[in-house]
């Protein structure tokens, strides 16, 4: 988008930043990547499209440290991203000018190959797709390429921001918890199959890890000898479980659901399911709350209420 | 020239498998990797590329080196068994054949690595032609003809029959093996389906990616490169694209504490990681900077610079499709060519 | 559901220093018996129980966990119950949700002069487990070599 | 590697008879680490500790687990032993064989297991024990009390009598609080003042006792035995050393439109005023907001009146920053706003009155000086209703959830007096609950039923109307009889619901003294430390904790001297070694941990650290060992897994859980 890029080049001109942390195209118009900019020339390779995902917000942290300020492009969800990071001390509001960037779901690659499409060439990003491939041109929908989380969208409304250009659209069509409560509803044997087949899939890698604004220790648990819990590997299958449940845990009321976790990994497991899982169980037993959204809010693992359920609640059904 | 009808595949896994265990693409939750056969499992021939490469077959994610069992105060210690048994790997592609060639490289070379050594003495590789490749291939750059693939046997799928070249003395025997089901063959759809692959192959877009100055003479000018200072800005120092590579081959050995003793075991490290390499002393690489160049300058400096100009990498492209960044070795091979134009 | 009486679990109950700890102990001076299969951690507080040293009972080949503490309200660092409260809460409801038994594990609030209470919730939770069997779900293979 | 000994004691028979001793003896000498094991008859005993010292020094041992009672028996003398024969105390882990096992086991095969794996954890726990240090910290010999009413003036007294400084901060310019305004007290009936003043006399003339008055607490730093804090002493615009309290100003200033705090608002004051005759210190403040001289510049009357020249307008708000060992809380209480119970018409009708109104207009000194009249007539009352529980038990968030225990009691009192003095006046109270436990108060409520006559009926007001001939119409419920009642009455008094006084939370946040929903300061313990807060060397005193009367009130006080007086006491505080402590390297900054902390012993410090070779500007937890009470909470908040507690560290847990799992 031409505007958030005038703009962006505006402020880098004036001195009002020292840097800019955006978009650089890709190869084509679906692999743009993160960068910072920071001269005028830099700039020409600047993008703001719907491919692009990524969540900016955990960059500033390192940007944080870095003198002079950061102009950062948030779209809505990644501002609550950074809203928490503010909560917990880990950026600097006063390093960073925050353009809030419309989003009108963000596509996915991965999508549009699901679809059947292989061997692409070439795509745009509107709607519907035409897609340039080495065995024939071809369409998806935009909605059929759009990121399994925008289909459940918590909202376009930035948190946080210094200004806002570009203009959003609700792409929200269905229930958050939808998929949750499905497996809420497997007996224990069909979840534990369930989980077992996706968790086999994981290597390890750690990009829902490294990618998640939430997961932003320093050094992780699991690679410190602290908890004698340093594993690199999926050498058994409860390794991942404990890695996947603590993750999850560690982020519980801290994670802001921007789906990060589940759009990187390489063997596509749902991990936005356990998230979720949290953030409904928080909102069913303690009332609703969503991380981010203020950053000078108690998050509800810190905080309690003396007539809390107990947890035996679980046993009861009471978290179905 | 041998081939077998489709649907008698199973028939044919079936076979194998009753000999010796059976690896090949298998998809579970909607990913297709190298996988185990059994009766059960969803045997997927049609993706392209499984998402770990087919080199856990030789040199697994993670194994067990010995056990180390307390008893009081006796301490017993048991080496892990090496693989003594036959198996064959089914469906890999050219460019993952191409991958095992180079981990030969650094397993078999003194010393030899004998938990490798034993697997690659035992495995029987049946490749398999790449029908339809994709836009992040590039293994032509790297001299690997995906039309028709390295390995014990070559296979070929067309949409009725699967044809069957042994090319080894290790492809005979298994081709003895299942003699039965296979049937005598011309060689006119492999040939066609050939010269389909390589018309697609000269349109990919990254065909004509340029390796010139990527050798061991470059390493200072590389090494010193100004861009690896923007280049490595994005990386997450996950280990995506190390885990999908079919060449990384680095490992930790590690302990596992079964309360009763110890078992040691080594599994995939990534040169991503902020604790690669960590020594008492510290990192001798204390910055994803450092972390991101070694990686690339692994692959494409120091390896051929040590191996006859063998690049570790294949053009797979995994790491192309994988990356959560979108960062890739094409964009740093193509960056550094921009700079030397 | 058949109980095998041959099977002796493994039982893990963390007790807090200065309610539940003290209701064991008095269960103890009461002689009130329950099964040798449970054993006993002294933590301060039930706030000090990381979730991660339950799931490191189940990996190291536990079949239940038990977390026992001051009864809500009574927390001798006054609010220290409460938090364990929503930890464990939302941990049981994980492993509820991934497939794992959810009588294995369990939070009972138990104070100083409960003894008795002590000793019914132990009988319970080791004939919950007995009913249960083995963990399977949530074990390392690697322990059981 | 640690050399620990290991000891199993038979205690008697106690574990012997259910545990084969020698044989967990036996088993332990296998554990990795043990160098040594053995077992005896009494391990505590004379001849048992000699035994361990023995062991110790033969075997050079660093360790030590004591297979036998519970830590909560002998932890404390095994570690003392331990020290005496030169070992950390630190350095031992107790294995609870007998409650835990000989005990409830009958068995012998199975509990002797058992005790093996006890042991087993016990020994897997001390191989990572490092010897701890107890820290000590100085104890400044003073003490602060926050509010000077009759809680604060106690505790201050008590202090002081046995020898210790103490300033007390007031916020308004004289010491006395609510119990000043008070005209009787029950269940006696004797004068409140009479029995106040003297205290405050007292307490202005104890050489040991400072009064900060008009004064507010600004500033809290530190910790137990050690705070400092910064008193704003507020502009008094009149010169305490010069003033000689003629009250001359008072009578002469122009200025008499203020709305009198002393007396509810019922009357005015001016703005040069002392807020009551035995006001202490007797000398006035000027209410900068009411004074002409402040508003226009024109004036000076007070100036040009007062002899004594103590008049100063040029004077300025005072810091005062003050060194003190430990604080007491005693802000008090105030009543509820009634703008949220509009059917009780106070709003609308000037005879529509709280009790603590009527207090005032009672009290001689009051503004009808003690005639019971009606405020908007000046007509004597001679049909009156109080409403019990206005704002109180009420489950609606209008009002307080809690009862605020003191309306029953009072209302008795009011009726009585009313009665008694005016044996005309028909006194109706509406009631949910009478609830009189304590000392003579039930006999005390029967009297006003039985002997005077005070006509109780147990149901709630729905409505209070104005009517035009100025009475009003009561409206309300007889529940027993189950009828609807009207009554006009010519006033109404509303029992109306106490709550902390405002400026508390404020006060709270300052000290990391926690608060609960109601604004009531958090007792460090319901029970069994009711006047400590949780934050060490803070303490409470009177309503601020939670409601109660003045006999209640004084105890409280009473107690929350004793404990300050205990604490200064000692020259030096022993601090417990087994705290929290954050590791630079892992620490993210993330303030998480000082969320659940409820001794508000974690901050935060940008440090610069060095992790191997990276060398930057941090934000660190940093955990105050003074504050610490070691419960863990932040341990388990902590992801990175920073935090860690010292004698119970993750790793020492997860080394008991595998050594029990396995």
């Amino acid at each position: 988008m031409q505007e958030v890029k005038n703009r962006a080049l505006a402020l880098l001109k004036d001195g009002t930043v020292k840097r800019v942390l955006g978009w650089r195209i890709g190869e084509n118009t679906y692999d743009p990547e993160p960068a910072f900019f920071e001269s005028e020339e830099d700039m020409q390779t600047f993008v703001y499209n719907n491919f692009c995902a990524a969540n900016l917000s955990k960059y500033m942290i390192e940007a944080s440290k870095l003198e002079g300020k950061t102009l950062v492009c948030l779209k809505p969800c990644d501002s609550y991203s950074f809203n928490q990071l503010l909560s917990e001390h880990r950026v600097d509001r006063e390093k960073t000018y925050i353009i809030g960037v419309g989003c009108k779901g963000k596509l996915s690659i991965e999508n549009v190959k699901r679809a059947g499409v292989k061997g692409i060439l070439s795509v745009n990003d509107t709607d519907p797709l035409q897609v340039e491939t080495l065995y024939g041109n071809t369409e998806v929908s935009y909605k059929a390429a759009m990121l399994d989380r925008c289909h459940v969208c918590k909202g376009k409304e930035h948190v946080v921001y210094d200004e806002l250009i570009g203009e959003s659209e609700d792409t929200s069509t269905a229930d958050r918890f939808a998929q949750v409560q499905m497996i809420e509803a497997m007996s224990p044997a069909e979840k534990f199959a369930f989980f077992q087949k996706e968790l086999s899939k994981c290597i390890r890698c750690n990009a829902c890890r490294n990618v998640c604004p939430a997961c932003s220790c320093r050094k992780c648990v699991f690679d410190s000898d602290k908890f004698d819990s340093a594993q690199k590997a999926n050498v058994d299958s409860f390794e991942e479980k404990m890695f996947h449940i603590i993750r999850a845990f560690h982020v519980a009321g801290r994670c802001t659901d921007c789906g990060e976790c589940s759009r990187v990994c390489p063997q596509g497991i749902p991990l936005h399911l356990f998230n979720r899982k949290f953030i409904k169980d928080i909102n069913t037993l303690y009332g609703e709350y969503q991380a981010g959204a203020d950053a000078e809010a108690r998050g509800p693992l810190t905080s309690f209420t003396a007539d809390d359920a107990e947890p035996s609640v679980v046993a009861e059904g009471g978290t179905k | 020239m041998k081939k077998i009808a489709i649907s008698n595949l199973p028939k044919l896994y079936a076979a194998i498998a009753k000999a010796q265990s059976l690896i090949l693409p298998v998809k579970t939750a909607g990913k297709t990797n190298f996988s185990l056969w059994t009766e059960a499992c969803d045997v997927d021939l049609q993706t392209l590329k499984t998402v770990k490469s087919a080199k856990d077959a030789f040199f697994p994610q993670s194994e067990t080196l010995y056990h180390c069992h307390r008893d009081g105060k006796n301490i017993t210690i048991t080496p892990e068994d090496l693989q003594s048994e036959s198996f064959v790997v089914f469906g890999i592609k050219g460019c993952d054949v191409r991958g095992i060639a180079v981990l030969d490289k650094v397993f078999l070379a003194e010393p030899v690595d004998s938990f490798y050594a034993a697997r690659r003495c035992h495995g029987t590789i049946v490749s398999l032609a790449c029908g339809a490749p994709e836009e992040s291939c590039f293994c032509k750059v790297f001299g690997i003809d995906c039309a028709e693939p390295e390995g014990d046997v070559v296979t070929w799928l067309t949409e009725d029959y699967l044809y069957w070249k042994p090319v080894t003395e290790k492809g005979e025997k298994l081709t003895a093996l299942v003699a039965d089901l296979l049937e005598d063959s011309d060689d006119a759809a492999v040939t066609a389906q050939k010269e389909a692959i390589g018309k697609i192959v000269e349109k990919l877009p990254y065909a004509a990616l340029s390796l010139e100055g990527w050798n061991g003479e470059a390493l200072n000018e590389k090494f010193n490169s100004p861009l690896w200072e923007t280049l490595y800005k994005p990386c997450l120092a996950c280990g995506t694209c190390t885990f999908v590579c079919p060449t990384c081959q680095c490992y930790d050995i590690k302990d596992y504490n079964t309360g009763n003793g110890v078992q040691r075991y080594r599994c995939w490290d990534s040169c991503m990681y902020s604790d690669f390499t960590m020594m008492a002393h510290g990192n001798n690489r204390t910055s994803q900077l450092q972390r991101f160049r070694q990686r690339f300058m692994h692959k494409l400096v120091y390896f051929p610079a040590n191996n006859d100009g063998m690049y570790s990498c294949v053009g797979c492209g995994r790491c192309v499709d994988k990356c959560p960044s979108h960062l890739n070795i094409v964009k740093v091979i193509k960056a550094f060519g921009k700079e030397g134009k | 559901m058949s109980v095998n009486q041959e099977f002796r679990p493994k039982i893990v109950a963390f007790c807090c220093n200065w309610c539940s700890y003290a209701g064991a102990d008095l269960a103890g001076s009461s002689r009130l018996s329950y099964p040798a299969d449970v054993k006993i951690i002294r933590v301060p507080c039930s706030c000090r129980v990381n979730p991660m040293f339950i799931l490191r009972a189940f990996e190291k080949g536990a079949d239940g966990v038990i977390l026992c503490g001051c009864h809500p309200g009574d927390c001798h660092y006054s609010t220290g119950n409460y938090y364990a409260r929503r930890r464990m809460t939302l941990l049981f409801s994980m492993l509820d949700f991934m497939g794992v038994e959810n009588g294995r594990t369990r939070v009972e609030w138990v104070s100083a002069a409960e003894g008795v209470k002590f000793s019914t919730v132990m009988n319970d939770f080791v004939e919950k487990i007995r009913s249960l069997g083995e963990n399977v779900r949530l074990g390392d293979l690697r322990c059981k070599k | 590697m640690q050399r620990i000994g290991v000891f199993v004691c038979h205690c008697g028979s106690n574990i012997a008879a259910t545990v084969d001793v020698k044989k967990v003896a036996e088993m332990a000498r296998l554990e990795p680490g043990v160098v040594f094991a053995d077992d005896y008859q009494y391990m505590c005993s004379e001849a048992g500790q000699a035994k361990i010292g023995a062991a110790i020094k033969e075997y050079n041992l660093t360790g030590l687990v004591v297979c036998s009672c519970s830590p909560r028996m002998h932890e404390a003398t095994f570690r003392k032993c331990a020290e005496r024969y030169g070992l950390n105390p630190y350095m031992v882990e107790i294995a609870n064989i007998r409650e835990h096992c000989s005990w409830i086991h009958k068995d012998m095969e199975e509990a002797t297991q058992k005790a093996v794996i006890l042991a087993r954890a016990a020994i897997a726990k001390v191989n990572l024990n490092a010897p701890l240090q107890a820290g000590e910290s100085r104890v400044t010999k003073r003490a602060l009390v926050i509010g000077g009413g009759i809680a604060g003036i106690q505790t201050a007294l008590d202090i002081a009598d046995a020898g210790y400084e103490v300033d007390i901060v007031e916020k308004t310019p004289s010491i006395g609080g609510r119990m000043s305004q008070l005209d009787k007290t029950f269940p006696t009936l004797d004068c409140s003042a009479c029995i106040l003043t003297p205290k405050m006399v007292d307490a202005a003339g104890h050489e040991k006792i400072k009064i900060y008055t008009y004064s507010e607490v600004e500033k809290v730093s530190g910790f137990v035995g050690d705070f400092t804090v910064d008193i704003r002493k507020k502009a008094r615009s009149v010169d305490e050393a010069k003033c000689t309290g003629c009250g001359v100003c008072q009578e002469k200033c122009p200025s008499k439109k203020t709305p009198s705090e002393f007396n509810r608002g019922l009357n005015n004051r001016s703005a040069i005023y002392t807020p009551f005759a035995q006001a202490i210190p007797n000398v006035p403040v000027i209410d900068r907001e009411a004074c002409i001289k402040f508003k226009t510049g024109k004036c000076g009357v007070c100036e040009k009146v007062c002899q004594a020249g103590a008049i100063n307008y040029a004077q300025e708000d005072e810091i005062i920053t003050e060194k003190y060992g430990a604080i007491v809380v005693a802000t008090g209480f105030d009543t509820i706003k009634l703008d949220k119970y509009d059917e009780y018409a106070y709003s609308q009708s000037k005879d529509v009155i709280t009790s603590l109104e009527l207090e005032r207009i009672m009290n001689a000194a009051g503004p009808t000086k003690g005639h019971l009249e009606r405020l908007s007539d000046g007509k004597a009352p001679k049909e009156i209703v109080f409403v019990q529980c206005v704002g109180s038990r009420c489950s609606d968030e209008r009002g307080k959830p809690y009862c605020s225990k003191i309306c029953c009691m009072y209302t008795a009192k009011h009726a009585m007096l009313i009665r008694d003095k005016y044996p005309d006046v028909n006194v109706t109270v509406f009631y949910i609950d009478v609830r009189t436990p304590g000392k003579n108060f039930d006999e005390f409520y029967r009297r006003a039923v039985e002997e005077y006559g005070v006509n109780y009926i147990k149901g709630q007001v729905g409505k209070v109307a104005p009517q035009p001939d100025g009475s009003l119409l009561v409206q309300g419920s007889d529940l027993i009889d189950n009828k609807q009642i009207k009554i006009k009455a010519d006033m109404v008094v509303l029992a109306t619901a106490i709550e902390p006084n405002q400026g508390v939370r404020n006060i709270a946040t300052m000290l990391t003294a926690s608060i609960d929903t109601n604004n009531f300061l958090t007792e460090a313990h319901p029970k069994l430390r009711p006047v400590e807060s949780p934050t060490a060397g803070v303490f409470l005193s009177g309503v601020c904790q939670g409601p109660k009367d003045i006999p209640e009130t004084v105890s409280q006080a009473g107690a929350a001297a004793v404990k300050v007086i205990g604490l200064l006491a000692k020259d030096k505080l022993t601090t417990n070694p087994c705290t929290a402590q954050a590791d630079e390297l892992l620490c993210n900054g993330c303030s998480n941990c000082a969320k659940v902390c409820p001794y508000g012993a974690i901050t935060y410090e940008t440090r610069q650290v060095n992790d191997h070779g990276i060398r930057e500007d941090r934000r660190i937890a940093v955990v105050n060992k003074a504050l610490c009470q070691g419960c863990g909470a932040c341990t388990v908040t902590c992801p990175s897994g920073a935090m860690d507690l010292q004698g119970f560290s993750n790793r020492q847990l997860i080394a008991e859980v595998d050594a029990i799992c396995r």
